[in-house]
């Protein structure tokens, strides 16, 4: 057990910290709100310093390294309050799905624009009828010549008014059982037919989408995996998606301790510094030693992932407990100041933590619902037998 | 031991929850809330003529139309000029009030101090003319009178002699101002000993009718989530067979009715002038905040991803709630002055 | 709406709460482990001072006042933290049920003495293997000429170390359905074959038993309604044993939240007040909005009773609520002074807590497990569809 | 970055484990819980013999150890020995601890004064004589040698000449004693400065070792709770496809995972000395202790009855849960000092 750096990770993690404090420090906080464009212009200049793509290959552009670096890199984003890539779903997701399932042409295709934040991309696996159950999708992509033919519909698809391909589920053989009739696509967002209606979430923020595919004609070998691999395919994203997720998480929360540790070491709109509270202090306490619970259970699980090539089980509870954690957290930052923090123009107290409070909400139900996570972890870690 | 309203109350709540429902669907809910006023100006006339806004009715009276303005949210100035301001007020002002010729508020809040109702103000009176900053005034706006709390008492200001600034909160109909005062014309109300009971019974009414209003937001957000929980499919059954949905509504219903046996405690106790007034305030405050806020969450979380959006009317209430809960300072600053009681 | 007393009410209290000062003022206070005996005269002494029955017929010995005496009747014991009459499980249980489905002969046998003390009942209705599903218990009882011969097991039956009945559902009808083949009988426990186990609890407590019937002879007519009825008399018993259950627990309720209140109020073995700890009155403060809380339901329970005959709905959540208040209330207290609070013989900050901390881990599980208790409120008093 | 145990460690856990299941099954432990002294006398020499009490044992390999007798209760001086005694003697006592010659504990807290500790003391020491009285001694009754907290420093003090009062705790295998000292010769061991750095140090590795029990109490209970949820039947199925049950499991084990790491992270923190030390212990002991008792709450809710018998093994794991979570303050206690480093 040694939770020093090596000599190597030190190095890297001193050479990004100062890239960072040369290219980043001094911009203004971004409130959630962020100019994508900035954002988009910020992922390429990570990308030229080498900060992307830490753990891909070095033959599909990236560094080959080891997901410790990975880790470092979160945490000291975190650190310096400096927003991320914007790719995610393209880096998160599609990438690697791409690395695993794609033909030598995709990769060469898709990879490259993908890190460097040229390309960005989206997903569309959710239904409005089927939530939590992906398998009951209905869009469905019927061969047509050299093409496949796709309609249907998607909801809560991050980026995808920005999009420029789509990651799709698709059911390609009605007649299979649920789970064999599904395959996986990808599709350009600018073909013809394809309609995306931003859905506006409970913070006034349109951060998902929908996406209408409208007879929409897909090349056949824009395809991951063969027909009726969708499922398979599909289990590779969504492993990806969460794998990578613990230390984002946890780099995330601490990021946002740390702004409550800011905010209540200073008098408030009333006057009073809200550290001298001690319900206060309790809850903050609270915070931080969850925060140091979540990363360090994150380290165990990519300990685990550097021995054996799989991460530790112990990271599964990861999510469930930062989003809970991360409810509280902006909870209690809001309710510091009683109907101050309510004001919506009340800078700076409000706009960060009034946006982050109500984007709390949804941490429990994106990227997993907690009673869906609560049932995998029942399941597949505790053993225990299956509800359904 | 009679814990039931009269015929005539349940008469009352039957018709304001029609009205209510029947004005102010979940859409047109939505469009006021995001107009530029948040509130629906022609509504007034028709609260006076329908008699919300009588002299003669008692608190337990106007307890019924709280919940009810909870329940489907009113977006006028109904809880500033009825629990606020009236009571402060003569008579001839309540007769203005009734005739729905004049809609009030409270300024107490001032910037960088103490904001709960109360803790002492700088605001002074001097010859007759008020000077002094006031925040966080709710529907500081569309008031056309302000009760301001000075240093040495209570004093009647009109709007058209301040300068108001509309500030918008995260609940689109219930927003809040800055009031600026400058040698403002005040009519006194009630001075030293007088003005600090009389304000001390201003927040306990305050808070009983903030109480309610959690009740009826509560009540909402708990039906919006059964009925969903009812309908709504996956892996082929409805969401409401599986536990971590159906226990969800279940501990929903036990804090709401927690929340709703306090807030009738509170209002009866304020009607009553009861000595215990002041705890059960704080009491159903405390708890009512919470239970809404918590009805709230819960029921987007069982709506799951369509009740995290702007369309879904779920986020109006749960910004109600907020708002109800974080009034005077959080549920922690009235257990806080619980505690004193029991403890000192 | 009116929470004053009536004249009578006020009467009726300021008489009791006098009987009170002078029969009960002054004895020690009972850690939950009692002596029977000494609870048995006591249960007389309220029988014979006219406080037993306060709701029952008078033709049953009872006084006939509505059921708001008998709430008056419940915080005045609290207040004066007198314990209660011994007979619980007659008064609630088989009383209530003898009175609906009894005859004439037996109503006339069994209903004065289970008033007065002089004998004491228990119940046989869960069995190892059943748990929370009634319905599906074993213990039989066959017909052999004018008696039932009773076979089979109990389990969690308190008092009956000490009863002298016990009202038993047995399955006489194998070949029935599940629920069509129960019938409900009073069983001697002084009979041969009649075998009482005491249950050890957590708290080192026998409060439990365990009965085993062994070829137990039941005379034919000591049954409660008819062979098959058991379920439907059953029921009768549950719906008495959770209707008078509410203001018994927040009674119990604002007892433990005044000890609690003195505990704090004074210095513990370490010196210090908890009273001066924010975060410690932030909890006190809590549990007593808490109490008043399933106090004033159980208020708006009762007077939908009294207007209708049926106890309103929204008292099904206190006993849910109460075990969960019981819980935080007795484990805050027992850590106030640290590992001061397990010293087993540090009286008497300790013995009391110490015994009601644990006993309150029960509170979740007896009388319906917390689990059935959300099942029902979501089934039958939301109305959502059954989970099983 | 490698949160592992070494090979040598996991070995250790292993033969660890397998001797404790098999000298103390559900049926032994509670025997000599519900026993006299709740010591099993005869396993100190094999302790010796097994190595444990070496004093070449890194703090991490003791980290194994102290989590495998959380998992299953060492009915010995383990801890008291070990993490609260040696690390304050000398060498020599050292090598009589590693000999099975030995057992420590510490005296701290005194009777009628606040009880953590790092709060002051009033026992003296003039002479080389020690006065003063001791409460909640850990294993008080059993030890050998006495470390004393004094005002001016710590000292040992042999069991001799003190006089002990055993007092049993709810933990029938982790009693306490009072301890009187009158004039009874002591040898000093550290002073001033030293002794402080040493007793804050003691804290530290005593807060880990607890933290390490709590994880291995957690995770016993959580074993019994999904054995039980597999096999026990309600309503015709395993209890364990409810998600009111399978959710419980989930719970804990997220908890336990979230405790496990600041676990392991304050036992490393603690071998390396490292600066982050205090504030990993302080976390670790707040959650673990937390996660302990929360896991055995869980476990017996989820058994039902059975999980509230005296007869079964469950409530042995609660009480010790309920030890640990007590020790030197409740939870709150830790987490004041942690906001003491990020809020002053």
């Amino acid at each position: 057990m040694d939770f020093h750096d090596t000599p190597e990770e030190a190095a890297f993690r001193a050479e990004l910290r100062s890239w960072l404090s040369e290219h980043w420090a001094g911009r203004p906080l971004e409130g959630g709100r962020g100019d994508f464009d900035a954002l988009r212009r910020w992922g390429g200049e990570l990308y030229e310093a080498g900060y992307v793509g830490l753990t891909w290959p070095s033959e599909y552009g990236g560094r080959g390294l080891s997901p410790t670096y990975q880790a470092i890199y979160l945490e000291e984003m975190s650190r310096a309050n400096a927003p991320g890539h914007p790719g995610v779903i393209g880096l998160n997701m599609a990438g690697p799905t791409i690395i695993a399932w794609g033909t030598p042409e995709q990769k060469e295709r898709y990879l490259r624009p993908l890190l460097d934040g040229s390309e960005i991309w989206c997903q569309g696996f959710s239904e409005p009828g089927s939530g939590s159950d992906l398998a009951s999708g209905r869009t469905s992509a019927v061969l047509d010549g050299d093409h496949w033919v796709v309609n249907g519909q998607k909801v809560w698809s991050s980026y995808a008014h920005k999009a420029d391909f789509c990651i799709l589920v698709v059911r390609t053989d009605p007649s299979a059982p649920k789970h064999a009739g599904l395959s996986y696509l990808i599709v350009d967002m600018h073909a013809p037919g394809v309609t995306v209606r931003p859905l506006v979430q409970i913070t006034g923020d349109p951060e998902f989408n929908e996406i209408f595919f409208d007879d929409v004609r897909v090349p056949r070998d824009s395809i991951l995996g063969g027909p009726g691999d969708g499922w398979k395919v599909a289990m590779t994203t969504l492993l990806h998606e969460r794998g990578t997720l613990g230390f984002a998480l946890s780099a995330e929360l601490e990021r946002m301790v740390n702004q409550l540790i800011k905010l209540v070491k200073e008098p408030g709109p009333d006057g009073r510094r809200p550290a001298d509270d001690p319900v206060i202090r309790d809850a903050v306490a609270r915070e931080w030693i969850e925060m140091q619970s979540l990363r360090f259970t994150n380290y165990r699980s990519l300990t685990t992932l550097l021995e054996t090539g799989i991460p530790g089980p112990e990271g599964s509870g990861v999510k469930l407990a930062w989003s809970e954690a991360n409810q509280r957290l902006t909870s209690l930052a809001q309710s510091v100041f009683g109907l101050h923090g309510l004001v919506s123009d009340d800078a700076p107290w409000n706009g960060f933590w009034q946006y982050w409070q109500l984007r709390s909400r949804g941490n429990t139900i994106e990227a997993g619902t907690s009673e869906i996570l609560r049932n995998i972890i029942a399941e597949r870690v505790l053993g225990l037998p299956k509800g359904r | 031991m009679d814990f039931a309203f009269s015929e005539e109350q349940e008469q009352l709540r039957g018709f304001a929850r029609e009205f209510l429902a029947s004005r102010y669907d979940d859409v047109r809910l939505a469009e006021i809330a995001d107009s530029a006023t948040g509130v629906d100006e022609d509504v007034w006339p028709k609260l006076a003529s329908m008699g919300w806004l009588d002299q003669d009715l008692t608190f337990l009276d106007q307890a019924v139309l709280f919940e009810e303005t909870g329940h489907r949210p009113l977006p006028a100035p109904y809880f500033s000029t009825v629990a606020l301001a009236a009571p402060a007020l003569d008579a001839e002002a309540g007769k203005r009030i009734a005739s729905g010729a004049l809609r009030a508020t409270l300024a107490w809040a001032e910037p960088g101090r103490p904001q709960a109702l109360l803790d002492p103000v700088e605001t002074s009176v001097s010859g007759g003319r008020l000077d002094g900053v006031k925040t966080l005034v709710p529907d500081g706006a569309v008031a056309d009178l302000f009760v301001v709390v000075a240093a040495d008492g209570l004093y009647a200001v009109e709007a058209a002699d301040a300068e108001v600034t509309p500030r918008s909160t995260i609940d689109g109909t219930r927003r809040v101002a800055d009031v600026r005062f400058s040698s403002a014309p005040a009519r006194a109300l009630a001075s030293g000993e007088e003005a600090r009971v009389l304000l001390g019974r201003l927040r306990d009414r305050a808070y009983a009718a903030l109480a309610l209003e959690g009740v009826g937001v509560a009540q909402r957000a708990l039906d919006l989530l059964v009925a969903y929980a009812r309908e709504r499919e996956q892996f082929g059954r409805p969401i409401g067979v599986y536990q971590a949905v159906s226990h969800k509504a279940s501990n929903v219903y036990v804090r709401l009715q927690e929340a709703r046996s306090l807030a009738y405690w509170a209002a009866w106790c304020v009607s009553e002038d009861d000595e215990m007034a002041r705890q059960a305030c704080l009491a159903a405050k405390a708890l009512a905040g919470s239970a809404a806020v918590f009805a709230c969450e819960n029921a987007i979380q069982g709506h799951g991803g369509i009740g995290f959006t702007w369309e879904h009317v779920l986020h109006r209430y749960y910004k109600r709630a907020q708002w109800l809960a974080a009034f005077d300072g959080p549920e922690r600053a009235q257990r806080a002055e619980v505690a004193a009681f029991l403890l000192d």
